[in-house]
Formats: structure tokens, sequence, C-alpha cells
């Protein structure tokens, strides 16, 4: 674990903190005591919050108070430009005579003794508690209804790691981290343009969650920038603990089952994504960004895909929509070929698939139901079990389960390598959030399947492409390129062609700024 | 009898949600299209459980334009493979 | 905002889904029919269906129980002894997998096969991807009980010997049934089936020891190729006419012919490669046919004392393989004339060439096709040799005599 | 009324494609080789170029009155109450077509695939998909389409190419010897179903950009009626024209011969479930044309307020619309001719030139 220093420009949160406190805008008391008192009342004499009552100056003598949340703050930081600049400084300052009145004293320690990069000066509670609360060391001074607010942020935090999900064989291994700063910093080191913005908000009445904004001015569409600031605008909640709040909270269609806001973890994907337009919203408190607006396609695609080779990461996408078809369709299909359409299936394997189900108990559908289900669990408990027993244990109950389910004569062999290519397959999605679309969507499927065979599954697939071409991501047509189609974006669609062909920005996102590259065909210079 | 109620339960739902839709519109026509629609459209849903009578379009069609189709079809019968 | 109606409209559908699954069929409650044997009654029709026994072909334990059982039933329709076969088999009989339909001969010489094709063309179970048969001087019944070795389903051997025994030797041929149909309804055509019949002792045919002696006792055979007259079989073609008839009809993949050498012994081709063109002509009023054989072949076996080095014996062999072609397709053609049954579609060329003239001809197609003037050229090229050039049977010879 | 978006070009092309295929591709094979027999084939093709001189027609009248749909220019043309009169007539039209396809693809369906479910079932669960599509409007149904489209189209190109080698030359020679005056009466009740259906087109074309309507009118009426009349072909060249006249769904009999290594064979129903996108596009387009005419005709707000009462009446209309599958074929080729006539040949032309008279007046 590293420690990081985080240094955050205090200006910008006023207006949100006097926004959220208009009820209680109580002003700080003139006598350091009462202040005291007060903050000590209001925060439940809580015992990470540190008092350190000083006097200052020798002649002058001034009593002061320096606080701060034990484990937010730099203590480095705090002792050795707040504490010893108050307590030895000013003394020698005032020693050499330039000192006369506790104004100037006030005024002396402001410009020049507390020598940290962000100072605020702060009259009111609500504001002194959000720095406080922030890690910010507050210092008051007895005589003054104002004190000061000094930048000490530093917290014990992860560190940039691997990313945990959406891993990639070829390209960047480091991943976003809990801290909004050190995500910010991710992007900078990649874009270092001038026109990379990113501008912060405070979301959640009591959590007071950071979430910034990123975009490239001149690539995006403002639109989409307005859209975005209104939606977070409107939301009015206590709490934002993850960025999956904010996705559920502004997306444009509440229900359906597929995500309209691509996230991840990977610095290099939402770098990628600000650079074809898009707007990052990043949360404090989470690593995973959020990116919109997100289309269908968006979710097949990983960034790995273009540090390969083109026609490798064409074809890997291609096997990815096949996936995507197989997690959903496989069972479903199953049920409907081996109760409805048998006429279908092959003379002889028709002939081992009833041997095998001679001796099985439930009809198609409710084997497969279980079956799906049982693998549900599995994986589940694989998700949630410890590390270290997770992965070998969802294993061997699949192997155990399987194996025994099929000796027992419970379940048939089939079935079993039907669960398991419709399993295998979902975890081909590169992302998360889709695989689960396609886990709740495959049931569906089933009942259908297991009424109307083939006919429902078309009718299933004709609902769910309505639905699909019925979606909008922040105002784009959610399976845009392909409908509406756009014969030109195809190149980074089901394919990725190679990076000298895709001269252009994808224009369905971004109408400015559309030239992207100009790198010709390469080859040799010299013939 | 049975089916017909369910079907009738069903279309009462139905009625009631799009009935707040519609009601957002804020035109008493579309109210009334809405009702009487509904109308109409709960007398034939019922009318298939119940055996009532709904014209068969296809007869209809045919008595309308009987005298004209007439000769066409048997002009065109005489060329039809026996 | 009319998303709730949407939903609320999914959810209906899931719950219609959930009340019914009218069609649905598990598989276990399916009798996977192999093959159908349909004969004459004084009911009316009998009907024999094989089924197969899944577990017995595939599954993990296998037993000595038959691979398939046959249910037989009576009935007015052979749509009512199909359903009332239901009384005495223990599941639905499922008929997508049909592979093959037999006929048993009585039925068709007395009733004729229209009316039993109509049941098998309307339903929507039966494909059309099945060959149809003749049970040649027995009943359908019988042919469908016998076990067959190797090809565990009697009904796949008999599908797939008709196949390859078309596909390598000739006589016969795979007849499915939009063909027969097409056949059967067109005023140039009349239809033909394969025969087939038991060698041996049909009695020990239905029995597990039919399979498990290493000859068995009961045989299928198919090397008969049977002539319809209208929907009624007339007679039979033996093997040489049946290969004559491919050859007419185009339908000659891959054969052997042979033919004999100067000396004693013989020669045998393979034929790889067989074009038959048909064309048709008016002359004088009169249908004329015209049969164009190009066939190009390699030879297979030399059993007899000849150079085959030598150009002009190859140009010798030939000439006799044409002249053996000839020969062959007139031997069919007469037949046919003799049954007076147009089986070659001769009429349906003359529709394609003279179609004017056809209209006339066709009234009364059966005494003009007695009239039928029919020219055959057979033009066969050999291409290869084998492996081998000149036979050493030649040196064996040789040095017989010497040792003589 | 009816909604304020816009289609492409390419979408427009795609939608008189599906309707000209719709349920057409299944049984037209049929209806054709039953009058011109081994010609059948050229009866659909002849049908096919007056379907491409029908789109000039439907251009000139569009071009006429852009940016209004069918309903609207009737009342332009003629008045407000013959106009309403007429539309209220058309809307009767698109019913019979959405019902009549309805219940053709439902006895498909139950015929073919799904025999013993009863077939009020498949109609209604197809009529509330429609039914979805329509009240998600214009835009949805034709980017579905879009979506669906390409494998619309591998379905009939695998089709044809998979049963070539199953195709027999001799099946349809002599090539245009005999049979020609009834291979030309062939052509009569193809006019009528499908192509004079495509009338439908003219109250969606408003939002289509004009000069891409027209062409997209041109190229899908073209691609669709080739794609009809190299299916009828295949039928007769794979199973001769006595089979294809005497099956009710020649099509998917093609389907079953489609065989390939003895491998990828038994596949004619996922071809004919393919086929029910087109069918799907018909039924949604009739029906939601029918509502946008409803809806202008009482001056409604919005459409979507007829759409649930018109599922229901289009549902069972559906169901009593015939009482058995010959009934339609004969409903087809008789009664179907004069009025697919009137409304798709005479009132247009009625309507180009009292457009004309009233543009010199």
């Amino acid at each position: 674990m590293s420690r990081f220093k985080i240094f955050n420009t205090l200006k910008d949160n006023k207006e949100t903190v006097d926004k959220i406190s208009d009820d209680n805008n109580k002003s700080l008391h003139k006598d350091i005591s009462k202040n005291i008192s007060e903050v000590k009342q209001m925060l439940g004499n809580s015992f990470d919050i540190v008092t350190r009552e000083i006097k200052i100056g020798e002649t002058n003598s001034i009593e002061a108070v320096v606080i701060y949340t034990d484990g937010l703050v730099d203590k480095d930081l705090v002792h050795n430009y707040v504490l010893e600049t108050l307590m030895i400084d000013v003394r020698k300052a005032e020693s050499e005579k330039k000192i006369n009145s506790d104004q100037e004293l006030y005024n002396f320690i402001k410009n020049s003794t507390l020598t940290t990069v962000e100072l605020k000066e702060i009259d009111i509670f609500p504001d002194l508690y959000h720095h406080l609360l922030s890690g910010d060391t507050i210092v008051l001074l007895n005589g003054f209804p104002k004190g000061f607010a000094v930048g000490s942020r530093g917290w014990e935090d992860r560190g940039v790691q691997e990313p945990s999900s959406q891993q990639v064989v070829r390209g960047p291994k480091d991943a976003f981290t809990e801290t909004l700063r050190t995500n910010t910093a991710l992007i900078r080191r990649r874009i270092k343009d001038p026109n990379l913005w990113i501008e912060t908000q405070k979301i959640g009445k009591k959590t007071q969650t950071d979430v910034a904004i990123a975009y490239i001015n001149g690539l995006v569409t403002e639109d989409i920038v307005l859209e975005v600031k209104q939606r977070l605008n409107k939301i009015d909640i206590d709490s934002i603990l993850e960025s999956g709040y904010i996705e559920e909270l502004i997306q444009d269609e509440a229900y359906t089952p597929f995500p309209t806001m691509y996230n991840s973890e990977r610095p290099d994907s939402i770098s990628a994504g600000l650079l074809e337009g898009r707007v990052a919203i990043l949360v404090d408190g989470t690593p995973f960004v959020l990116l919109v607006p997100a289309l269908f396609i968006d979710f097949f695609q990983s960034s790995e895909d273009y540090y390969q080779r083109s026609d490798i990461g064409s074809l890997i996408r291609l096997l990815r929509f096949f996936a995507f078809f197989l997690a959903l369709l496989t069972p479903s299909a199953y049920i409907a070929l081996t109760t409805f359409h048998q006429e279908m299936i092959p003379t002889t394997l028709l002939t081992s698939i009833a041997a095998q189900r001679e001796g099985v108990p439930f009809p198609a559908f409710i084997e497969a139901l279980i079956m799906e289900i049982t693998f549900e669990i599995l994986r589940e408990a694989g998700v949630r079990l410890p590390r270290a027993v997770g992965s070998a244990i969802s294993i061997v109950g699949a192997l155990v389960l399987g194996q025994a389910a099929v000796e027992a004569g419970i379940v048939s062999a089939t079935m079993v390598i039907v669960v398991s290519l419709t399993a295998i397959s979902s975890f081909v999605s590169p992302t998360y959030n889709m695989a689960i679309s396609v886990r709740m969507l495959r049931f569906g499927f089933m009942i259908l399947a297991a009424t109307f065979g083939l006919y429902g599954i078309i009718l299933g697939l004709i609902l769910m492409v309505l639905h699909l071409t019925g979606l909008r991501s922040f105002g784009i047509p959610y399976l845009s390129p392909m409908a509406p189609l756009a014969v030109g974006e195809q190149k980074d669609a089901l394919i990725r062609a190679p990076l000298w062909m895709q001269t252009r920005r994808p224009k369905l996102i971004s109408q400015k700024d559309k030239i992207r590259e100009k790198t010709e065909k390469p080859k040799p210079t010299r013939q | 009898m049975f089916i017909a109620i369910i079907v009738l339960l069903l279309s009462l739902i139905l009625f009631r949600f799009e009935y707040s839709q519609v009601k957002k519109l804020k035109s008493k026509k579309d109210k009334w299209t809405l009702l009487v629609g509904f109308v109409i459209g709960l007398y034939c849903a019922i009318s298939l459980p119940l055996d009532l009578p709904v014209p068969h379009m296809n007869r209809v069609m045919d008595q309308l334009v009987g005298p004209i189709a007439k000769p066409i079809a048997t002009m065109l019968q005489s060329f039809r493979i026996k | 905002m009319n998303q709730k109606v949407v939903h609320l409209l999914c959810i209906v559908v899931l719950c219609i889904s959930l009340t019914g699954c009218w069609s649905s069929r598990e598989l276990s409650e399916l009798a996977i029919a192999t093959a159908l044997g349909i004969d004459k009654h004084e009911d009316g029709y009998k009907l024999t269906v094989q089924i197969m026994n899944p577990g017995e072909i595939a599954g993990r334990q296998l037993t000595t129980r038959a691979v398939v059982t046959t249910y037989s039933t009576t009935g007015k329709t052979i749509f009512e002894a199909l359903r009332r076969l239901t009384t005495i088999t223990p599941r639905k009989i499922y008929l997508a997998h049909l592979r093959i339909i037999i006929f048993g001969q009585e039925l068709m010489e007395e009733e004729g096969l229209a009316n039993s094709l109509d049941f098998i063309s309307r339903d929507h179970e039966l494909r059309t991807d099945f060959s149809l048969a003749i049970a040649k001087d027995m009943s359908a019944e019988d042919l469908i009980k016998v076990l067959t070795p190797i090809e565990k389903v009697p009904a796949d051997k008999i599908f797939s010997s008709l196949k390859t025994s078309q596909d390598n030797w000739a006589p016969t041929k795979v007849v499915m049934l939009d063909e027969l149909i097409s056949s059967l309804t067109s005023p140039g055509k009349q239809a033909v089936l394969t025969g087939l019949y038991i060698s041996g002792k049909p009695e020990t045919g239905n029995h597990i020891e039919n399979v498990q002696q290493v000859d068995s006792p009961a045989k299928v055979h198919l090397d008969h190729i049977g002539v319809f007259k209208g929907d009624k079989l007339v007679g039979w073609l033996n093997e040489s006419e049946s290969k004559g008839f491919n050859y007419i009809t185009d339908n000659v993949l891959n054969t052997v012919g042979w033919v004999e050498c100067d000396q004693t012994g013989t020669i045998s081709v393979e034929v790889f490669k067989s074009n038959t063109k048909l064309t048709g002509l008016a002359d004088n009023g009169t249908p004329k046919i015209t049969i164009d054989v190009k066939s190009e072949a390699s030879i297979g076996e030399v059993a007899c004392q000849i150079d085959i080095n030598d150009e002009k014996k190859l140009t010798e062999i030939e000439q006799k393989l044409e002249k053996k072609i000839e020969e062959i397709v007139n031997g069919s053609i007469a037949k046919a004339k003799e049954f007076n049954s147009d089986i070659f579609g001769f009429g349906d060329v003359l529709r394609r060439f003279e179609p004017k003239k056809w209209e006339t001809w066709k009234e009364n197609w059966s005494e003009e096709f007695q009239n039928i003037e029919i020219t055959v050229n057979a033009d066969m090229k050999i291409r290869r040799t084998g492996t081998t050039t000149e036979s050493f049977i030649g040196k064996i010879e040789q040095k017989k005599e010497k040792d003589e | 009324m009816s909604e304020k978006v816009r289609i492409s070009g390419a979408q427009f092309a795609i939608l008189v494609i599906m309707n000209v295929l719709g349920t057409a591709i299944i049984i037209v094979p049929s209806i054709a080789a039953s009058f011109g027999q081994q010609n059948g084939w050229f009866s659909v093709l002849l049908a096919t170029l007056f379907g491409i001189g029908l789109v000039f027609l439907y251009y000139l009248i569009d071009n006429n009155h852009p940016n209004k749909n069918l309903y609207e220019q009737l009342e332009d043309l003629f008045g407000k109450w013959i106009g309403k009169f007429l539309s209220v007539l058309f809307i009767v039209f698109f019913f019979e077509i959405a019902i009549g396809n309805l219940r053709v693809m439902g006895d498909f369906i139950i015929t073919q695939i799904l025999v013993n479910t009863p077939i009020e079932v498949i109609m209604l669960l197809a009529v509330i998909t429609c039914l979805i599509a329509v009240r998600m409007g214009i835009e949805v149904i034709s980017r579905t389409a879009e979506i669906f489209f390409p494998y619309t189209v591998i379905a009939i190109i695998l089709l044809i190419t998979l049963v070539l080698p199953e195709s027999e030359i001799t099946h349809i020679q002599p090539v245009l010897q005999n049979n020609i005056a009834a291979t030309l009466a062939g052509v009569i009740p193809l006019l009528g179903y499908p192509f004079l259906e495509l009338v439908v087109m003219l109250a969606i074309m408003k939002h289509v950009n004009k000069q891409k309507a027209g062409r997209g009118f041109l190229v899908g009426m073209t691609i669709g009626g080739l794609l009809l009349t190299v299916v009828t072909l295949m039928c007769l060249v794979v199973l001769g024209s006595d089979i294809t006249a005497r099956n009710v769904y020649p099509t998917y009999v093609l389907g079953k011969k489609i065989s390939v290594a003895d491998f990828l064979d038994r596949i004619e129903i996922l071809v004919a479930i393919i086929w029910f996108f087109t069918i799907f596009f018909k039924i949604t387009i009739s029906f939601y044309v029918v509502a946008i005419g409803v809806s202008h005709t009482l001056n409604l707000k919005n459409y979507k307020t007829t759409t649930i009462p018109l599922a229901y009446v289009i549902m069972v209309f559906g169901f009593f619309a015939s009482p058995n599958i010959i009934s339609t074929r004969i409903f087809l080729s008789s009664t179907w001719i004069p009025v697919s006539l009137i409304f798709g040949l005479v009132i247009p032309i009625v309507m180009l030139v009292v457009g004309f008279v009233k543009k010199k007046i």
C-alpha cells in the first residue's frame, strides 16, 4: 500500500456546500472555546477528531486551536507546516517586532506562515465541518469569527494495481483506484491535452461524494455534456457509494435489462472513450468509471482489440458476438429442438440424445431450468466465497454435481454439455454487466422455447431487438451503427479495421473535429 | 366462459394502464376513442370463447365485390391446370 | 412513456407461455419410427412400423435386447391404421425420422400406389428424404422384421445399401417421394421403385440369432427395379435391365462392366463417369429418341492375356464396351416396351423438344410409346489402367506353358 | 396523428422488400405454378415489372404532396368529407391486408411447425409482438427491420444456393413454348398479391427523405420482386411445376430439399422461421398504417390511442378472416384482384390526375 498525498482545490466546493447547508448557515463565534465546544458537540466527541489547543506568539499571544480528522490527514504535513510554523515561526517573527496587533498576526499567519499550497478562509460552521471531514486541517484563532482550512488531505489508499475485471494479455496493467484524484491523474497521464476538462461536483447529502465529469472540449458534443450535468443535478439522494448509484439514477431507460452506460476500471478504455468524444463520470470511492453514451457494441469491445493486429482483433470480436448468441440461446434452442422440432436433429444424434433422456424423470425444460439455476448458484457462490476457496469449490461443485447428476440419471449428459457451453460463452463477454443481462434474458427465452419452440424464440428475438432499437443512451440510438446503419462506422463495430483506416471519429457520438488521424497505410519509406 | 372472464380481467387491467397514458394527452376525443375502441375490442375478445357473431372479412369482401370478382375468377379458372 | 403497457404485454406473453405447451413432445414420449411397411389386407391396409429402441443403440449399457421393434395393425385407411397403432405401441409414433417406406408386392399389383401415397405426402410429420421400395414376392411386414448385422437399425441398412449400390453398382435406384409423385402424375413418364427381397431363411430374420452369426441366415437383397404402369406394378427389370434403365435416366455414378477378351477370360472396367443425353425429335409425325451415353472408365481387372499397352487393343475394348452398353440399354427398352410403360420419361423428353407435337401424342402415349424409334449411341473412353499397366497373367500363362 | 420522425432511404427500401416478400414468399410459387406451370417464374417476373411500374405511379403521387401521408393527401385532393370517406375505405383495405397476412401466417405455422397449438395463440402472440412494435413507432420498426434484413436475405440466398445441386433444368423446359396464355393469366392474381398491396407504403412515405424515397421504393420493389421470382424459379426447377402447384407451401418443401454433405440438412424450420421476419414486418406496417389512418380520420392527438383496441380487432378478425386455407387461396385469386386493383391502381391514378388538374388550375 502506498501512501498518497491528496491536494484538493478548495474554492470550487463553495457553491455546493452553500447549497446543501442553507438551513444551517451558522457563523463561527469569536470566542474560541465556544467554537471548540460547538464542534465537539456537533461531532459527538468522535475520537478521531483531534483538537490541539496552542498559544501563538510570545507577546501578542493568542489562543489557537488546530482541528483535524485523524486518518484523513497527512500527519507529517500537519506537523511540519501547520503546528511547527504556528508555534515556532510566528514566535520568531514576533521577536523581530513585526507584528503589533492581533489583526496583523492573523494576516501574517494567513499570508506568510502556513506554507501549504491550499489554504482557505472559513467563517461558517458547515464549511468547517465539510473541510474537517474531507481531511483538511482547521486552524481557529481566538477573537476572530473565522479561521483557516489548510489542505492536508492524505489518507491510506490502495494504490494503483492491476484491474480485477477486464484483464488483458497485452496492454496497460494499471487500474483506477478508490481515490478520485488518482483516477483523474491516470487519465491526465494518458491525455496531455489542455482540452481535457474535468469538472467536479458533490452529490449525496450525507456522503458528499465527489463526482467528476471529464470530457475533451472540442471533441465532445456540448449537448451530451449538458445532458449529463442536468441529469446529475437532478439527483437528490443521501448517499453515493459507488458509480452504480449514479448509473441507475441517470440512465435513459429505467426498465431495461441492458446496460446503457459503460463502466470500466481500465484507464485506457476510458481514455479511448474520451478521445471518441464521450463523457466520463468519475465517482470518488470506486474504481469503476462510467462512460456515456454507451452503445450496444461497446460491450463487446475490449481495449485489447486495439493493441493486437486488426485481423486478430476482428475475429475475436466476431467470436464474442457469436458467444453472446450462444449464451443467450443455447439452452432455449436445445429445449425447442428436443421437445418441438425433433425432425431437425440428425437421426444419429437424436438417437443418442433420446437414449440419454430415457431415464431422466424431468421434461427437458425443467431439466434445463434445474441445471441453469444450479449453475447460477454455483457461480454466485464462487464469486462471493473467499478467493482461495472460491474458484476451487465452484469447479469441484460443478464437476461433482454435473457428473453425479448424470450418473444418477437425474439430468442427461447432453444437458450438462449445453449448460457448460452456455456458461463458458457467457464468460467471453468482456464486460460484466452485459453478461448479467444475458443471464437474465436466457430464462425468458427458455420459457418461450418451452411453449412455442422456435416460434417462441423468434418472437422473443423480435421483442428483444425492438426493445434494443428503441433504447437510447444519452440521445444516441443504442444499436447504432447497425440500426440506423452507418456504413462508415462499421470499421469499428463488428470488426476492428486497421488503425490507419479508421481516420474518422465515430460521427454518431460527436460531429466535431471529425478527423482522427491522417496516417497512411504503412509501407517502407525507401523503395 | 372461464376464458372469457380471464380475457375481460386482463383487458380491464390493460385499459387502466392505457387510460392513464391517454389521460395525459388531455384530449377528450382520444379518451372517447379509447373507450369506444375498448368496448369493440372487448366484444371481439369475448366473441372467441363465447361464439358471438363476428363478420368474416373475406366473405364480406366477397359479397361486396362479387359481381366484378366472379367473371375474373371464372376467367382465371379456365387457365388453371387441371 | 408507454413502457408500462409494453411490460404488461410482455408479462401477458410469458403468462400465456407458462400455461400451455400444446405442441411439445418430450423425447421420452416418442417412438422414433425408422421404417414403414404397407401391405394389402382384407380390411384395407396392414401397416407395419419399425421403431427403434434408442437405449440399445446409443445407451451406456447395451443389453442383448433387439434394437428395433415392429408393430402391425390394420385399417381401412393408412391414416386410421397408423392411429390405431397407438393402442399397441407404448408411445406416440414419430415419423419424421423415417428412412424407408416399403410396399408389399400384392398391394402394388392389385391396389396401386396412389392411395397410399396421398397420406405420405400430406402428413406434415413425414419429410421427403426417405426412400421408397417394394418387397418383391413377399409382404412388406416380413421384410421390415429382418434384423441386420453391422447397421443396427435395419431401415438404416436398407437405406444406406440402396445409396451405396446406386453410387457404386448402378442397378438400383433410390426413389424419393417427390420424384415418385411427379412421375406418377406426369403424362410422359412412368414410375419405378426398387425391389427388395430376403434370401436365405426368411423365418429366422426376426430372431436375434440373425445378427449373432457370422453369416446371417436371412439377408436383404436389392437388385431389381419394379416397373409401374399408371400406379400399378406390372413387372420387374432384372439386374442388367435395371442397369440399362439407369444408363438411360443418367443415373449411373459409378459401376463396373466387363467384356470378354479375344481369348478366354474377361476384362472388367470401372465406369467412373457417365453422362446420358436424351434428345427427342418428331420425324414425320413419329416420335424419335436419341440416347447418347458418354462414359469414361478405367481398367479394373484383366483376367486374360492381352497387351493393354497397345492402343489398338484399347480401342477394341472400348468398342466392345460401347456395344455392350447399347445392348444393355436396348434390352431395357425392350422390356419396358413389353410392359408398355414409359419408365424412362421419353414422353417428357418429347414434351421438352417438341412441345406442339407432344400435345397430339399425349392422349394415347402408351400406343405411341410402342412405335417410338430409338437410337442408342454409346461412347466409351478408357482413361486409366489402374496402378499396373500390363497384366502379369500373360507371364503366368507363359510359365505354365513352359512347365508343361 | 403520425409521428415526426425520419427514416432513411435504405430503411424504406428494406420495408418495401419485407412488404413484397411478406407471406407471398411462401405461397406465391404455388399460385404462379398453378397457372403458368413450368413458366410460372415468368408470371412472377412480369408481375415484378408491373410492380416497378407501380413505383413510378406512387412516387409521382408522393412527389405532388411531399410531407403528407396518404390520408392527408386524400383530404387535400378530394376535400374533407370525400377524403375522409376514401380514407376509411383505405383503412379497411389495409386492415384486410393485416388480418389476411396474420391468418396466412397462423395457418402456415400450425400446418408445418406447431401442429397441435391452437391458431388463436399463435396469432395472439404475433399480434402482441406487432402491437409492441407499432407502439414504438415507425422509426423503431424500420431500424428493427434493418437489423433483421441481412438474416432474411442470407436465409433466402442460402436456400437458393443450397438447393441448387438438386435442381434439374428439364423441369422448366420447354421455356415459354406452351401455356403462354395461362402464364399471362397467372400474372393477374400476382398483381393483387403482393404488388398492389404496396400502396400501403404511401402512408409512411412522408417520413422518408424526398429524394431517397423514390429510389428506395424502386430498389426495394426490384430486389423484392426478383427474390420472389428467383424463389419461384427454384421451386419449379427443384420440385417441378406439378409439386409446386400442388403444395400449399412449396417454398417450405423447397427448404426440405436442403442437404449439404448429408450433414446440413433438416434445417427448413430455421429457414421458415427466418421468413417469419418478413411476415412480421408486413403485418406490423399494415397495422401501423391502419392505426395512423384511424387516428388521422378521427383527428386524435396520438395514434397510440387506437393501437390496443385495434390489436383486439385485428386478432379476432384475423381469426375469422377465412374458414380454411383453401378459401384463402380462392380469395386471393378472385375477390382480392378487383379490390386491390381499385385501391392499388384506380384510386392512385385518380389521385394523380386530380392532383395534376388542381395544379393546373
